[in-house]
């Protein structure tokens, strides 16, 4: 028994958390590129509990979960052309 | 050197949460479109809270659990927002 | 496979850190949309908080809550330290609200210039 | 050109400083002497099971002030930065355009999603409550419940676009929170060691709900003060969305 999973396990969310950055700002799509971001909280949540800091990934469970994306949405929703998107709807 | 009934579970479990994480990163960089992606952010929700679950039972701490619950309850809102904003309801 | 166990687990965090700082660096000094300029400072500061909380990390340690598990005796000897999670704990909170003025400035100038390219917002500029 | 090869300049100067502080980093094996301190005498002295949050609410509590003043700063800054001209003229064109958008926004959320507001926003709301008054014996806190409460703002949002929230509500509650907070540092300074100080109540049983002094109480007014600020903060950008040029409030 001496794989260490726990080793194995950190690696595996680092590399997640550092293809979520990537995409983030790579990707040409902003909404891709904000999921992409939430996807680098959410493992950063998994590695603050590995670390032993509970209180901490709490935190970012719950600001990350749902109110960063949604002040970006509302802020690309106003920002958005609005003749392209009528447009888009019709 | 005797391997318990629990151990066998807690590895395999590591093994489809670590197949899980990787499937879930692949779809997510190679998804062609908005919405496969954020169902790929769905299904590393859903893991990452039996990822958590699995860290409090290796650890010893069922404080842990917390964080799980927090995901559990919240985790839906990030889908919801993107959905509503896909169908121009925010 | 020795290498690998007595590999620290608060290295690999810190070293991903680090290059999550620069990512989002990059993706600020590079991108010419402010909106996704946000973007790379959001990811910059998730970054600078993995990277505070792995300074506190000592190897074995587990939380700093005391119950049935970690004894009020020897609790000394088993967590980890609990000033940077409560550094970390408040950055987060702010960073939302630095987000969300940000964003603020952002709905604001494109009420103004009709644009979000800061190639565009050229006349202040010096 | 030259713009990109500054910038890949400065990251890589950037890296070197960077690798310089990974090359000398060895795992800490025992803690620091301020952390010792904490971890020794932070149980009798204080009564909370929960070290980060003795550290947080009254070992640094004057940071955490501090904290809470530049939330609200922020908060007042996108309630600043989003609001609306009244005396705004427009001309007819744009404000045809804008009575079409307007009708287009507000596409209404399924029957299932309404239904599923009414079962699971009293529990958001619930859940919140409970992190932020058990800050002192499980993982959790004013920050975390607050955060909470402001997710559950938000799923009424999504769900029902139209929903008033009352400005006045939050400014009172608001203001009240801060107020008290505030009040309750003072009197941990007339009635016992010095600002913030929560041994003015006699904790009780260590372990119970209510025991470590004043932490409750303290955390309960910064959960009600995050959360409803950061509602106000999704308010604020909700009616920016919304409505340009209808009556103001």
């Amino acid at each position: 028994m001496s794989i260490p999973v726990l080793t194995l396990l950190t690696i595996v969310l680092c590399g997640g958390i550092l293809v979520g950055g990537l995409l983030a700002v790579l990707l040409d799509n902003m909404l891709s590129a904000v999921i992409s971001a939430g996807l680098a909280s959410l493992f950063a949540s998994v590695v603050y509990v590995v670390l032993a800091a509970p209180d901490v990934a709490m935190t970012e469970a719950s600001i990350g979960s749902g109110l960063t994306t949604m002040i970006f949405l509302y802020a690309i929703r106003k920002t958005q052309d609005k003749n392209a998107s009528s447009v888009e709807e019709e | 050197m005797t391997i318990s009934f629990t151990d066998i579970t807690v590895i395999i479990c590591a093994v489809l949460i670590f197949f899980s994480i990787v499937f879930g990163i692949i779809r997510l960089v190679i998804g062609p479109d908005t919405v496969d992606r954020v169902v790929a952010i769905d299904l590393l929700t859903v893991v990452t809270i039996a990822l958590i679950t699995l860290l409090a039972h290796q650890a010893g701490r069922y404080i842990y659990l917390d964080v799980a619950l927090v995901y559990g309850l919240l985790s839906f809102l990030g889908v919801l927002a993107v959905a509503r904003f896909l169908e121009k309801g925010i | 496979m020795n290498t690998l166990i007595n590999f620290p687990i608060s290295l690999i965090v810190l070293c991903s850190g680090f290059i999550l700082i620069l990512l989002g660096l990059w993706g600020m000094l590079t991108q010419r949309h402010l909106i996704r300029i946000i973007i790379g400072f959001s990811l910059m500061d998730t970054g600078i908080h993995m990277v505070m909380v792995s300074i506190g990390y000592v190897t074995g340690g587990t939380a700093p809550i005391i119950n049935n598990a970690v004894l009020m005796s020897e609790a000394s000897n088993l967590v980890v330290d609990p000033v940077p999670s409560a550094l970390v704990l408040t950055a987060i909170v702010i960073g939302l609200g630095v987000t969300a003025v940000m964003l603020s400035f952002a709905v604001r100038i494109y009420k103004t210039h009709k644009t979000l390219m800061i190639d565009k917002l050229t006349e202040s500029k010096w | 050109m030259i713009k990109r090869i500054f910038i890949f300049m400065m990251l890589g100067l950037m890296a070197i400083i960077f690798f310089n502080l990974v090359a000398n980093y060895t795992e800490n094996t025992s803690l620091s002497k301020l952390a010792q301190y904490y971890v020794e005498n932070g149980p009798q002295e204080i009564g909370a099971a929960n070290l980060v949050t003795a550290v947080v609410v009254t070992y640094r509590g004057l940071d955490t002030l501090g904290e809470v003043t530049v939330l609200f700063i922020s908060a007042a800054g996108v309630g600043l930065l989003l609001r609306r001209k009244k005396g705004k003229q427009n001309n007819n064109q744009q404000q045809n355009k804008s009575v079409k958008e307007v009708a287009n926004i507000h596409k209404s959320s399924s029957e299932i999603v309404e239904t599923a507001t009414e079962l699971l926003l009293p529990m958001i709301i619930l859940f919140g409550v409970y992190v932020f008054l058990n800050g002192h014996l499980s993982p959790g806190g004013g920050f975390q419940g607050g955060a909470i409460i402001a997710s559950g703002t938000m799923f009424l949002l999504l769900a029902l676009p139209e929903s008033h929230i009352s400005r006045l509500l939050i400014a009172i509650t608001e203001s009240l929170s801060g107020f008290s907070y505030v009040i309750i540092g003072v009197l941990g300074m007339v009635m016992a060691g010095g600002f913030l100080d929560n041994r003015f109540i006699s904790s009780g049983t260590y372990g119970n709900l209510f025991s470590a002094g004043a932490i409750p109480l303290i955390y309960t007014f910064i959960g009600l003060k995050v959360g409803f600020e950061l509602s106000a903060v999704l308010d604020r950008f909700r009616k920016e969305i919304n409505n340009e040029e209808d009556d103001p409030v």
